[in-house]
C-alpha cells in the first residue's frame, strides 16, 4: 500500500487541532472586545450636533449650573432638554451675530425645534429616573463624566446593565453629598468608602438590584 | 548507513494465533522495539509486544473531577455571588437543583478526557507512517496480521533479524522504508 | 417633546406628524389580525389561514417587516453584538416650553364622558399633552373616583385610526369652508319659509349651552323642528314618570339608605345613569364584618340575566312581558290598587310575591323598587306607586326635574321625522352624532328616506352608515377634543375641556351649531364660557369660579334639588292589554358595544360580556329548556323571523334565561363601523320594528344547519366542586364566621427556609361580595398597561391578553343557577411556581414580594404559564401590539413597555405606579402612605371590590381586609402563598323563600 | 438428556447464531465495506433519499415561516403552552436512547449479539438527538436568544436560572449529543481505516484516510482503544439514564396535575428504551433485507430485541397503571380529575388508542413464533413508535388543557404547521440515515472480525 499522505501532514494535523481550539478562544475574546469597543458603546465618541454646543465653555468656563438648562432633573425622570427660549435668554444679548448660533436663532424665529443628536441613551425597556438619583446623592459627572471638559459632548460610560449594577450593588463607592451633586469639578475624597456608607445611611440609599427597578 | 533509511522489518501472518505466538517469541528473543498490527483487537497481543497498562483511566478520573467542580462552582457563582435574586422563594444556594448540571459536566469532561486522551496517547492523528510503505500492509485492516521489528531496536540487524523472522514461519517478510 | 416617549421602542410621536400622516390616510389596519374575521370563522378552519397563501391572513405572507425580523434573528444568531448596539436617536426639545408641562411628568385634567347624554366625571391623565388614561373623578357625584368600561375605553375612541379625517361631500373630499357656503345657501333658502323644511336631529342633550345654541337656531327658524333620538333611549322611564306624576321627572336613588331592593328587569348596578355610584353605595351596604353585621337584600325579577341579577339574593326569572303582571300582583300585595295582569300567577309563585311584599313592607322607607329601562311605562309607574306606598319617596328615591334639556318621546320623535321626510316636508336635515341610518326603527325606512332630502349634513366621528346617505359628512371632534358641558344623573354639571387639539380637525356639536347660527368663527370655548357667564351673573369673581369648575370637574351646587311630586291616582287600574301570544323576543343594548357606537373600539369588542364571556359577537340568547325543545346548541346559526323580517344569528344557551323567550343584543352587524367593528355579529335592529322597540311576541325560529363560531374567553362554567369561590348565607356566616378558612393550612411544610419581606410588601384583596362583574377593571388595565387586542380568531384559539380576567361560575340548577364573578389577577405568589421554571430568570421575585416579569429578558418558553395554576400569564404568540399605526402611539402609557412578539406578560400590580409613588416618597424622605398607590383595576372599580397596599403595615386597608375571617386565598393547598387574596361571597336570602325553595 | 427444556433452549439459541455460517475475516470485511465502496447507489436508495430530502425542505420552509411570524402559527395557546414541539422533542430524545443503550450497556454486559446492530443504532441515536435538538430551540418565542440558556459573561451580568429544568435540559441534551458523537466516532475509527485501505478511488482514500487519522491497528493502539471504549460505555450508561430523567423532570418538576409525579424518571427511561428498540427494529428489518445482511443481523438479534421491547413495554405499562393508581390513591382532587379526564375527557380516544398501541400490542411478543416472524415484528415496532408519540401527546396536552381553574380550561388543536414541522424532522432523520448507510459502514467491521475469530475459537474446541 502506498502512502496517501505526505510526511508533513502529521505536523499539519496536530497544528490544526491546537489551532482550532485557539481560534475558538480568540473568537470569544473578539466578541467581548467588540462589545466593549466604542464602536458599539459609543463611549468617548463626540457626536456631531446641529449647534456645536460646548459644555466646556458654558459649564467649565462660565460656570452655568446644570439645572439652568436641564431644569427638570430634580423633579422628573427626564433631566429635560432646554427649549430654544433658554438659549435665547442670553444669546439675544450676546453673540447675537455669531454664525455658529444661526440655527438657534432660526429655531426661535420660525419656532422649529432644534433636533439634537442623543448622546446618552438607554434602550426603550429601561426606565431611568434622574430625579431620584440626584436626590440620593449621585452626581451628574458620576455617569456623564467630566462634562466641564467636553467641547462636544460624548458618552462617558457604556451604560450597560453590568455598569449600572456596579453602583447599584455598591453605592458607597460613588455617592457624594447632595450639595456636591451638581458640582462638575467634584473629586471623590480619599475616604470615599466611609463617606459613602455614611451617606447611604443618611439618604436611606437602598441597593436596588431587582428587575422592576428599571424594567417594566 | 542503511539503517537510517530503514524503519524496520515487517512480517506478515495469516492468523491471530500465529501473530500472537510470533510476538511472544520475538520478545522472548530479546527484541524490545517491536510492534504488532491486526485487523481487530487481540487479547494479550499488547503485552506480548511489551506494553504494560495505560494511564487513560486516571486521565478520565481527573477530567471528571475537574468537570464536577467547574459545574457546581459555575452555578454557585452565578446564583449566589454574581447576581443573587430571589427566585420563587427558593434559597440562593439551592444546591439540590444544581446537581443535574454538575453531573452532566462530570460526564462531558470525563468523556472528552477519554477520547482525547486515547488519541493523544496513541499519537493520533498520524496520516503518514512508515508502515504504510509496505505494499501488503493495506491488508492489516482486512484479514492479515503483521509483526514489525523496528530498526531502532538495539538488537536490530537487517540480515539477522530477517533470518529470525523467517523462523517465525511468516508468510512474507519485507523491509519498511522510512 | 419626544425626549420622554420611552415606551417599548415605538417611534417618538408628535401630534403634528401624527395628524398629518393620519390625514394622508396612510395608517394601516387597526390591529393586525382583526380582518382575519372575514370569511367563515369556523374554528378548525383557522388552520387554513396558517398557510401563506391564505390571503385573508395578514400574518401569513412574509411582508417586509417580517423578513427583516428573520434577518435580525439570523444576525443575532451570527454575532452576539447584533443586538447590543443602539440606533442613533434625536432629541427634539420645545422652542418655547409651555408652562405646567414638565417632561416626564403626567398632568391630570378634569372633564366628563357622556353616554346617552349623561355625564360621568373623569380625570384624564396626559403625558406631554397626549391623553393616555381616563380615571374617575372623585369629586363627581356620578363617579366618586370610579368609572365604567365605556369611560375607560373612551381614550381608544379618541385615537381610533378609523375616525373620519376630512369633510366628505357626496363621496368626494370637501372642506369646512366649502360646507359653510353651501350651508348658508341652504339656510337662506329655508329662511323664506321660516325653516319649515328644516330638521335638526340630535342625540339626547343635557348640555345647557348646546341647548341654548339650538334654541337660538330655532328662534331664527321658528318652523324648523328639533328631533332627538337614541336607539337605546329611556322613553319608557320618562313616560312611566308621566303616567305616575303627569310630568317628566328624573328619579334619583339613594342606595346607601336601602335595605331591600327589588329590580324589575333592571340592571341598575352596571348600566344606566348613576350606575357607577349606585354600585358603590349598594356594595357598601353589603360589607359585613363580625358577628352581628347585617346586609341589604336584593331581589331581581328579570328575563335576560344581568350583573344585577347575578348579585341578587333571590332571582326570579320571568319572561319580560310577564313582568308587568308581576308588578301588578306585587302592587296589590303592597296595597296599591291595580288590575290583575293576565296570568300573573303563572310564572310568579304567589308565595314568592307574598314573601317579598312582606319583606318590603317590613323595610318600608328603606326599600326600593327599580324598573328596567326596557320595561313598558306602566311598570315604571307601578314601581313609583309601590315606592310611594312603601314611603320610600325622599328616603331611598327622590325626584328632580329631568336632566335632559328637552325631554321628549324620542321614539315618536323619530317617527314624526320619518313621516315628514316621506311626506316630502323636509328639505334640509342636519344630523348631529348618532347613527340613525343604522339604528332607527327598521320599518321607518330611514335608509331609503334620507337620500330623498335635498340638503343633508351629518356631523359624525366615523364616516358611517348615516354619513354615506347624507350629502355632507363633517368629522366630529371627540369629547376629549372639545369644549362642552353635560349633566350627571343628578343634574350636576361638568364643564368638559379638551385634552388635545382635534386630531383630525373635527368639529364639536358646539362648533357646528355656531356655524348654523352664523358665528362659525367663534371658538367653542368662548361659546361655553360666555353661556355660563350669562347664567352665573350672581357670581362675583367669575374667572375664579370658572377656574375652579374646570379644575374640580364639577360646577358647584348644580345638582338638582329634590322636587315635590304628586302621584296620580288609579295607576294601573285600567286592565292591561291582552298579552300578545307567541314566542317572546327581547331587544337589549349590548353590554360592551351598547347601541353600536362602540363597535369600532377594540377594547370593548374584546372585553368579555359579563355573563356570557363572549367577545366580538352578539347572540340570540335562550334558556336551556327552550334550546332542548328546539334541539339547539350554542353556536348553532338560527334564523329569527319577526314582523316579516328574518335574520341569521348565533344561538347561545344561557342558564338563567327565561323560557320561551329570546334575547337579542343591539349594536352589532355594523357595515361601516371601521376595520374593527364592521361585519362583527349580526344586526338585531333589522328585526326591531317601530311598534315594539324592546319586547315583542310572535318570533319564529328556524334552525339552519350552519354553525356560527363564537369567541368566548371562558368555555367551562362549573367549579367542578372546587372551592374557588367560597360562598355562604349571612346566617351560615354568623354561625360559622370562619367558614371561608375551613381548610387553611396553618404552617405549610417547606423544605426551604421562609423568605423574610422587610419594608414594603405589596398585596391585594378582592371582595367577591362587592364585585358586580362589570368589567371596568379589565379595560382600565388594558389602557394602563398597553395591552394588545388580538382579534376574534386568536380569542377563539385561547390567546386573549387581558391581565385581569373575571371568571364567571354557575352553581346549581342549570335552568336557574346562582352566578358568581371572580376577578383573577396575578397572585404574586411568594413561592411562585412560574419563577423557578424560567430558564433565563425573566420572571423573578422582588424584595417587596412582586412577581416581576421582565419582557426584555424573556425568550418565550411558556413554561411559566404551564406551571401557573391560576393561568394568569399571557403570551404574545404573534406580534399583537400594533407597532405600525401612528395614531395609537400617542395613546400608549409611556411608563410601560410595549411588548413584542414571543414574550410572556402578566399583571404587574401596576409596578410603574408603585415605582412612581415610591420615588416621590423617597424624594420627600418619607414612606409611602396607605392608599397612595392605586392600581388601575382598583381605581376604576365602581364597587371598591379591589384593595391594594402594604401588607406589612397592619393599619393599611389591605391588611385589615386580609385580617377579616372572610379572607381566603385561591388554591391555598398548593402552598404558593398568594399575595392576592379573596373575601368570600355572602348571600342574604329571605328565610321564607329559602325554606320554600328547600321544600 | 437432550430433550430437557434448558437443552432445547440451548439448542435453539445455538441453532440461531449471531453470525451466519461460512464467514471469515475477508468476507465480512468485503461484504460490509462493499455497501459503501460500490460505485452506484441502488435505485431504492436514490428514491428514498429524494423523498426524505423533500421532507427536509418542508422542515426548512416551516421553520423559516415560523421565525417570521412566531409560534402563533402552531395550535398552542393558554392553557396548553406546549404542543407538538415538546411532544416531538421528547419522542425523538426517547428514540435517541437505544443506540447508546445497545452499545454501552450491552457492551458492559458483554452481549456479543449487539455487535452487528450497535453501529447504526448509535447513528440513529445521533440523528434522533439532532431532530430532538431542533425543537427546544424553535419552540421558543424568541429563538434567536436561545444562547441565553447557557452561562457566559454578558454585558447584563445575568445568568441562566440553574434551578430550571429547561437549563438542565440544555446541558443534558448537548452533553448527550457530544458524548454519543465521540463514542460513535471512536468506534468508527478502525473501520474508517479499513475503508481507507479498501477504497479504489483517490478522493475516497483521502477522505477516509483523513477521518481515520492514520489508524494502523497497532496492538498498543487497540489496547487503549478498547480501554477508551469501555470507559465511554461506563460513562454513557449513567448519562443516558440521566438525560431522559432530566427530560422527565421538565414535567415532574412542575405542579401541573399529570406532570407532578415522582414515577416519571424511571417511567420515562423505560419508555425511551421501549421507543428506541422499536425504532432499531423498524430500521434494521428493512436494512438487513435490502442489503442482504441476514447473515449479520440474524433472527437471533431480532428475537432478542423483541424480548427487550416486551420487557420495556411491560415496565411502561406498569408506569401507566401507577399513574392512575397514585392519582386515585393520593386523594388529590386535581390528580383524580386529571386521570378521569384522560380516560373519559375530550382526548379519551387518543388515550385508549395509546394503551392499545403500547400495552396490548407488545403482548404478542410473548410468543416465539411472533418474534420469529419478521413481518409481525416490524408491524409491532411500528405500532409502538406511534404509541410512544401518542403517550407524549397525552402527557403534554391532557395534563395542561384542564388543570386547576375550570375557568381557564381550553382545547388544543394542532395546525398544519405543527404537522409540517413534525414530518419535516422525520424527513431529516431518514435523510441522515440514508447518507450514513451510503458513506459509512453500517455494521462495525472490526467487531465482526473479532466475532468471526470468537466463532472460530468456539468451532475449534
Amino acid at each position: 500500500m502506498a502512502q496517501i499522505f505526505h510526511h508533513s501532514t502529521n505536523t499539519i494535523a496536530r497544528v490544526s487541532i491546537y489551532g482550532a481550539v485557539l481560534l475558538l478562544l480568540l473568537l470569544g475574546y473578539t466578541v467581548d472586545v467588540v462589545n466593549n469597543s466604542s464602536y458599539v458603546t459609543e463611549v468617548h465618541n463626540a457626536r456631531p450636533q446641529p449647534v456645536p454646543f460646548s459644555h466646556k465653555h458654558h459649564v467649565g468656563e462660565l460656570g452655568l449650573d446644570c439645572r439652568y438648562c436641564h431644569a427638570s432633573v430634580e423633579v422628573s425622570s427626564s433631566a429635560g432638554m432646554p427649549p430654544t427660549q433658554t438659549c435665547m435668554t442670553c444669546h439675544s444679548q450676546i453673540w447675537t451675530g455669531a454664525a455658529m448660533l444661526e440655527p438657534v436663532r432660526a429655531s426661535y424665529r420660525d419656532s422649529v425645534p432644534i433636533s439634537w443628536t442623543r448622546v446618552n441613551a438607554v434602550p426603550d425597556f429601561v426606565y431611568f429616573n434622574h430625579s431620584i438619583h440626584v436626590a440620593k446623592g449621585v452626581g451628574c459627572t458620576t455617569c456623564h463624566g467630566p462634562i466641564a471638559e467636553m467641547n462636544i459632548t460624548w458618552r462617558q460610560e457604556s451604560l450597560y446593565m453590568r455598569w449600572c449594577l456596579e453602583c447599584h450593588n455598591a453605592p458607597e463607592n460613588y455617592l457624594r453629598p447632595r450639595s456636591e451633586v451638581f458640582n462638575s469639578f467634584y473629586r471623590a475624597p480619599k475616604n470615599q468608602q466611609e463617606l459613602g456608607l455614611r451617606l447611604m445611611k443618611e439618604y436611606k440609599v437602598q441597593k436596588l438590584t431587582n428587575c422592576t427597578t428599571c424594567h417594566r | 548507513m542503511k539503517k537510517n533509511t530503514i524503519y524496520g522489518l515487517m512480517a506478515e501472518f495469516s492468523t491471530a494465533e500465529q501473530l500472537l505466538d510470533a510476538a511472544h517469541r520475538t520478545s522472548g528473543a530479546g527484541y524490545r522495539r517491536i510492534d504488532a498490527f491486526s485487523p481487530f483487537p487481540i487479547e494479550g497481543l499488547a503485552e506480548a509486544v511489551g506494553f504494560h497498562g495505560t494511564r487513560l483511566p486516571l486521565v478520565v478520573l481527573l477530567a471528571g473531577i475537574a468537570g464536577g467542580c467547574a459545574g457546581f462552582f459555575l452555578q454557585y457563582y452565578g446564583a449566589v455571588t454574581s447576581y443573587p435574586i430571589n427566585v420563587g422563594g427558593r434559597p440562593l444556594n439551592s444546591w439540590p437543583a444544581f446537581v443535574p448540571i454538575t453531573f452532566e459536566l462530570i460526564i462531558l469532561f470525563a468523556a472528552g478526557g477519554a477520547v482525547l486522551g486515547m488519541l493523544a496517547m496513541n499519537g493520533l492523528p498520524t496520516p503518514y507512517h512508515p508502515v504504510f510503505n509496505v505494499p501488503r500492509f493495506a491488508l492489516a485492516s482486512r484479514d492479515r496480521f503483521f509483526l514489525c521489528i523496528k530498526a531502532r531496536d538495539p538488537m536490530f540487524d537487517l540480515e539477522k533479524t530477517k533470518r529470525f523472522l523467517a523462523t517465525l514461519n511468516a508468510r512474507e517478510v519485507s523491509e519498511i522504508e522510512v | 417633546m419626544a425626549t420622554e416617549n420611552k415606551n417599548g421602542g415605538r417611534p417618538d410621536v408628535d401630534i403634528a406628524t401624527l395628524r398629518h400622516s393620519a390625514r394622508e390616510g396612510n395608517t394601516p389596519r387597526f390591529w393586525r389580525g382583526l380582518d382575519e374575521l372575514a370569511g367563515t370563522p369556523e374554528f378548525r378552519d383557522h388552520a387554513e389561514n396558517e398557510f401563506p397563501h391564505g390571503a385573508n391572513d395578514p400574518n401569513a405572507t412574509l411582508d417586509r417587516r417580517e423578513l427583516l425580523k428573520v434577518m435580525a434573528a439570523s444576525a443575532a444568531f451570527a454575532g452576539l453584538t447584533g443586538c447590543t448596539k443602539l440606533p442613533t436617536q434625536t432629541i427634539v426639545p420645545y422652542v418655547r416650553e409651555p408652562e405646567q408641562i414638565i417632561p416626564g411628568k403626567p398632568l391630570f385634567y378634569a372633564t366628563a364622558v357622556t353616554l346617552g347624554g349623561v355625564a360621568t366625571g373623569v380625570l384624564v391623565e396626559s403625558h406631554m399633552s397626549r391623553p393616555t388614561k381616563v380615571e374617575g373623578n372623585p369629586d363627581h357625584p356620578g363617579s366618586l373616583g370610579a368609572s365604567d368600561s365605556f369611560a375607560q375605553a373612551s381614550i381608544l375612541g379618541l385615537y381610533d385610526p378609523d375616525r373620519s379625517r376630512a369633510e366628505v361631500h357626496d363621496g368626494r373630499i370637501g372642506s369646512w369652508p366649502e360646507f359653510q357656503t353651501e350651508l348658508t345657501a341652504a339656510l337662506a333658502a329655508a329662511k323664506i319659509t321660516g325653516g319649515s323644511g328644516l330638521r335638526l336631529l340630535t342625540q339626547t342633550i343635557t348640555s345647557a349651552s348646546l341647548a341654548a345654541q339650538i334654541r337660538k337656531f330655532l328662534k331664527a327658524f321658528p318652523s324648523a323642528k328639533w328631533h332627538q333620538y337614541e336607539s337605546v333611549g329611556r322613553d319608557n322611564v320618562r313616560e312611566g314618570a308621566r303616567i305616575a306624576f303627569g310630568e317628566y321627572v328624573n328619579a334619583v336613588y339613594r342606595l346607601n339608605r336601602v335595605e331591600v331592593v327589588l329590580t324589575l328587569d333592571s340592571d341598575f348596578l352596571t348600566s344606566g345613569p348613576g350606575s357607577v355610584r349606585y354600585a358603590r353605595e349598594f356594595a357598601a351596604k353589603r360589607r359585613v364584618d363580625g358577628a352581628e353585621s347585617i346586609m341589604n337584600r336584593l331581589y331581581a325579577v328579570e328575563c335576560t340575566p344581568t350583573n344585577t341579577g347575578a348579585m341578587a339574593d333571590h332571582r326570579l326569572r320571568m319572561r319580560a312581558s310577564e313582568i308587568e303582571s308581576f308588578a301588578r300582583a306585587l302592587a296589590r300585595e303592597i296595597g296599591v290598587s291595580a288590575a290583575a295582569g293576565p296570568g300573573s300567577s303563572s310564572s310568579a309563585p304567589a308565595e314568592w310575591i307574598a314573601a317579598v311584599a312582606r319583606d318590603l313592607k317590613q323595610h318600608a322607607g328603606a326599600s326600593l323598587i327599580v324598573a328596567g329601562d326596557q320595561q313598558p311605562p306602566v311598570v315604571h309607574a307601578l314601581a313609583h306607586a309601590i315606592n310611594q306606598k312603601l314611603g320610600n319617596f325622599d328616603k331611598t328615591v327622590y325626584f328632580t326635574q329631568p336632566i335632559e334639556e328637552s325631554p321628549i318621546h324620542q321614539w315618536e320623535s323619530m317617527g314624526e321625522l320619518a313621516a315628514d321626510i316621506r311626506a316630502g316636508k323636509v328639505t334640509t336635515i342636519l344630523i348631529l352624532g348618532g347613527n340613525p341610518a343604522y339604528d332607527a326603527p327598521v320599518d321607518l325606512g330611514l335608509r331609503e328616506l334620507l337620500p330623498k332630502v335635498k340638503f343633508s349634513a351629518r356631523l359624525g366621528m366615523h364616516e358611517d352608515e348615516t354619513s354615506v346617505l347624507c350629502h355632507w359628512h363633517i368629522p366630529q371632534a371627540h369629547s376629549l377634543e372639545s369644549w362642552g358641558d353635560a349633566r350627571a344623573y343628578d343634574g350636576t354639571i361638568t364643564v368638559m375641556q379638551p385634552l388635545i387639539a382635534p386630531l383630525y380637525e373635527g368639529k364639536s356639536e358646539h362648533d357646528f351649531l355656531a356655524a348654523l347660527n352664523g358665528q362659525a368663527e367663534k371658538p367653542s370655548h368662548d361659546i361655553v364660557r360666555e353661556f355660563w357667564l350669562a347664567q352665573k351673573t350672581g357670581i362675583p369673581r367669575f374667572d375664579a369660579f370658572w377656574e375652579k369648575t374646570l379644575r374640580d370637574g364639577v360646577m358647584a351646587g348644580t345638582a338638582f334639588p329634590a322636587k315635590q311630586v304628586s302621584l296620580k291616582l288609579g295607576i294601573g287600574e285600567q286592565p292591561p292589554a291582552a298579552r300578545p301570544q307567541g314566542l317572546e323576543i327581547v331587544f337589549r343594548p349590548d353590554p360592551t358595544i351598547w347601541d353600536g357606537r362602540f363597535a369600532n373600539n377594540g377594547w370593548l369588542q374584546e372585553l368579555p360580556k359579563p355573563l356570557t364571556k363572549l367577545t366580538w359577537d352578539n347572540v340570540a340568547m335562550l334558556s336551556p329548556k327552550m334550546a332542548q325543545r328546539l334541539g339547539l346548541k350554542s353556536e348553532d346559526a338560527i334564523e329569527l323571523k319577526y314582523e316579516g323580517r328574518t335574520i341569521v344569528a348565533p344561538a347561545w344557551v344561557m342558564p338563567g334565561h327565561a323560557d320561551e323567550s329570546v334575547t337579542v343584543f343591539l349594536g352589532y352587524g355594523r357595515t361601516r363601523a371601521g376595520n374593527v367593528g364592521s361585519s362583527a355579529g349580526f344586526d338585531a335592529g333589522w328585526i326591531r320594528p317601530y311598534a315594539t322597540p324592546w319586547i315583542g311576541a310572535g318570533l319564529e325560529i328556524r334552525k339552519t344547519h350552519q354553525k356560527w363560531a363564537l369567541a368566548a374567553t371562558q368555555t367551562h362554567n362549573s367549579m367542578e366542586g372546587r372551592d374557588l369561590v367560597r360562598v355562604a348565607t349571612l346566617d351560615e356566616y354568623h354561625k360559622n364566621p370562619k367558614f371561608a378558612q375551613a381548610d387553611v393550612v396553618k404552617n405549610p411544610l417547606s423544605l426551604y427556609p421562609e423568605v423574610k419581606y422587610e419594608g414594603y410588601s405589596w398585596g391585594m384583596a378582592v371582595d367577591l361580595n362587592a364585585c358586580t362583574g362589570c368589567g371596568s377593571c379589565v379595560v382600565a388595565c388594558q389602557a394602563e398597561n398597553n395591552i394588545a387586542v388580538v382579534g376574534k380568531k386568536e380569542v377563539m384559539i385561547g390567546r386573549e391578553m387581558h391581565w385581569i380576567r373575571i371568571d364567571r361560575y354557575f352553581e346549581g340548577d342549570l335552568d336557574d343557577p346562582k352566578t358568581y364573578h371572580e376577578p383573577v389577577v396575578c397572585m404574586h405568589c411568594e413561592d411562585a411556581p412560574c419563577e423557578v421554571v424560567c430558564p433565563v430568570m425573566a420572571t423573578v421575585h422582588s424584595p417587596e414580594g412582586l412577581n416581576e416579569m421582565i419582557y426584555n429578558r424573556c425568550v418565550g418558553t411558556r413554561y411559566c404559564s404551564n406551571n401557573c395554576p391560576y393561568k394568569v400569564r399571557r403570551f404574545n404568540f404573534r406580534l399583537y401590539s400594533d407597532w405600525d399605526t401612528p395614531s395609537l402611539f400617542g395613546m400608549r402609557n409611556p411608563n410601560v413597555s410595549v411588548r413584542s412578539r414571543g414574550v410572556m406578560e402578566k399583571c404587574s400590580y401596576c409596578v410603574q405606579r408603585i415605582n412612581a409613588v415610591k420615588i416621590e416618597a423617597e424624594k420627600q424622605d418619607r414612606s409611602v402612605r396607605d392608599g397612595e398607590i392605586v392600581t388601575a383595576c382598583q381605581q376604576s372599580c365602581p364597587s371598591e371590590a379591589i384593595v391594594f397596599g402594604n401588607i406589612n403595615d397592619p393599619n393599611s386597608r389591605v391588611s385589615k381586609m386580609k385580617a377579616k375571617n372572610l379572607n381566603y386565598s385561591l388554591l391555598e393547598e398548593l402552598n404558593t402563598r398568594p399575595r392576592t387574596t379573596y373575601q368570600a361571597r355572602l348571600r342574604n336570602p329571605n328565610p321564607e323563600i329559602e325554606k320554600a325553595a328547600a321544600v | 438428556m437432550a430433550d430437557s427444556p434448558t437443552d432445547k433452549l440451548a439448542q435453539h439459541s445455538l441453532a440461531v447464531p449471531i453470525i451466519g455460517p461460512g464467514h471469515d475475516y475477508a468476507s465480512v470485511t468485503d461484504k460490509i465495506s462493499h455497501i459503501v465502496l460500490s460505485r452506484k447507489p441502488p435505485k431504492w436508495w436514490i428514491l428514498g433519499f429524494a423523498a426524505a430530502f423533500a421532507l427536509v425542505m418542508l422542515l426548512l420552509y416551516s421553520i423559516t415561516y415560523l421565525f417570521a411570524v412566531g409560534v402563533g402559527i402552531w395550535g398552542i395557546q393558554i392553557p396548553v403552552g406546549w404542543g407538538f414541539a415538546i411532544i416531538n422533542f421528547v419522542w425523538w430524545i426517547g428514540i435517541g436512547h437505544a443506540g447508546t443503550l445497545i452499545s454501552a450497556i450491552l457492551l458492559l454486559l458483554r452481549q456479543q449479539w449487539r455487535t452487528s446492530i450497535n453501529r447504526f443504532a448509535e447513528a440513529m441515536t445521533l440523528f434522533a438527538v439532532a431532530c430532538a435538538g431542533i425543537f427546544p430551540l424553535i419552540h421558543m418565542g424568541r429563538p434567536w436568544l436561545a444562547y441565553w440558556l447557557f452561562p457566559y459573561p454578558d454585558t447584563m451580568k445575568m445568568w441562566p436560572n440553574f434551578r430550571s429544568p429547561l437549563v438542565w435540559d440544555a446541558f443534558a441534551v448537548s452533553t448527550y449529543a457530544t458524548v454519543s458523537a465521540l463514542f460513535w466516532f471512536i468506534g468508527l475509527l478502525p473501520d474508517l481505516a479499513t475503508l481507507r485501505d479498501r477504497s479504489k478511488n483517490r478522493a475516497a482514500k483521502i477522505i477516509y484516510g483523513f477521518l481515520a487519522m492514520g489508524w494502523r491497528g497497532s496492538a498498543v493502539h487497540w489496547y487503549r482503544h478498547e480501554t477508551a471504549s469501555l470507559l465511554l460505555a461506563g460513562l454513557a450508561t449513567p448519562l443516558v439514564l440521566s438525560v431522559h430523567t432530566i427530560v422527565s423532570l421538565d414535567f415532574a418538576f412542575s405542579i401541573v396535575p399529570g406532570w407532578h409525579a415522582t414515577i416519571f424518571p424511571p417511567y420515562f427511561v423505560a419508555g425511551a428504551i421501549y421507543a428506541g428498540f422499536a425504532m432499531v427494529l423498524t430500521l434494521s428489518i428493512p436494512v438487513r433485507k435490502l442489503f442482504g445482511l441476514e447473515d449479520f443481523i440474524t433472527m437471533r438479534h431480532l428475537d432478542n430485541m423483541g424480548k427487550v421491547m416486551l420487557a420495556a413495554g411491560l415496565i411502561v405499562g406498569y408506569g401507566y397503571m401507577m399513574e392512575a393508581f397514585s392519582a386515585y390513591y393520593s386523594g388529590n382532587p386535581y390528580e383524580r380529575f386529571m386521570i378521569m379526564n384522560r380516560m373519559g375527557g375530550p382526548y379519551a380516544a387518543v388515550y385508549w388508542f395509546l394503551v392499545a398501541c403500547n400495552i396490548v400490542t407488545p403482548q404478542f411478543l410473548w410468543s416465539r413464533k411472533v418474534r420469529a416472524n419478521v413481518g409481525a415484528l416490524f408491524t409491532i415496532a411500528m405500532v409502538v413508535n406511534v404509541g410512544m408519540w401518542l403517550e407524549r401527546f397525552i402527557i403534554v396536552v391532557t395534563s395542561l388543557h384542564r388543570d386547576f381553574l375550570p375557568s381557564s380550561w381550553g382545547m388544543y388543536y394542532p395546525t398544519r404547521w405543527d404537522f409540517a414541522t413534525f414530518f419535516g424532522t422525520i424527513g431529516l432523520f431518514v435523510a441522515l440515515l440514508f447518507l450514513f448507510i451510503r458513506f459509512l459502514p453500517l455494521i462495525s467491521i472490526f467487531e465482526m472480525r473479532a466475532l468471526v475469530n470468537e466463532e472460530d475459537k468456539k468451532a475449534a474446541d
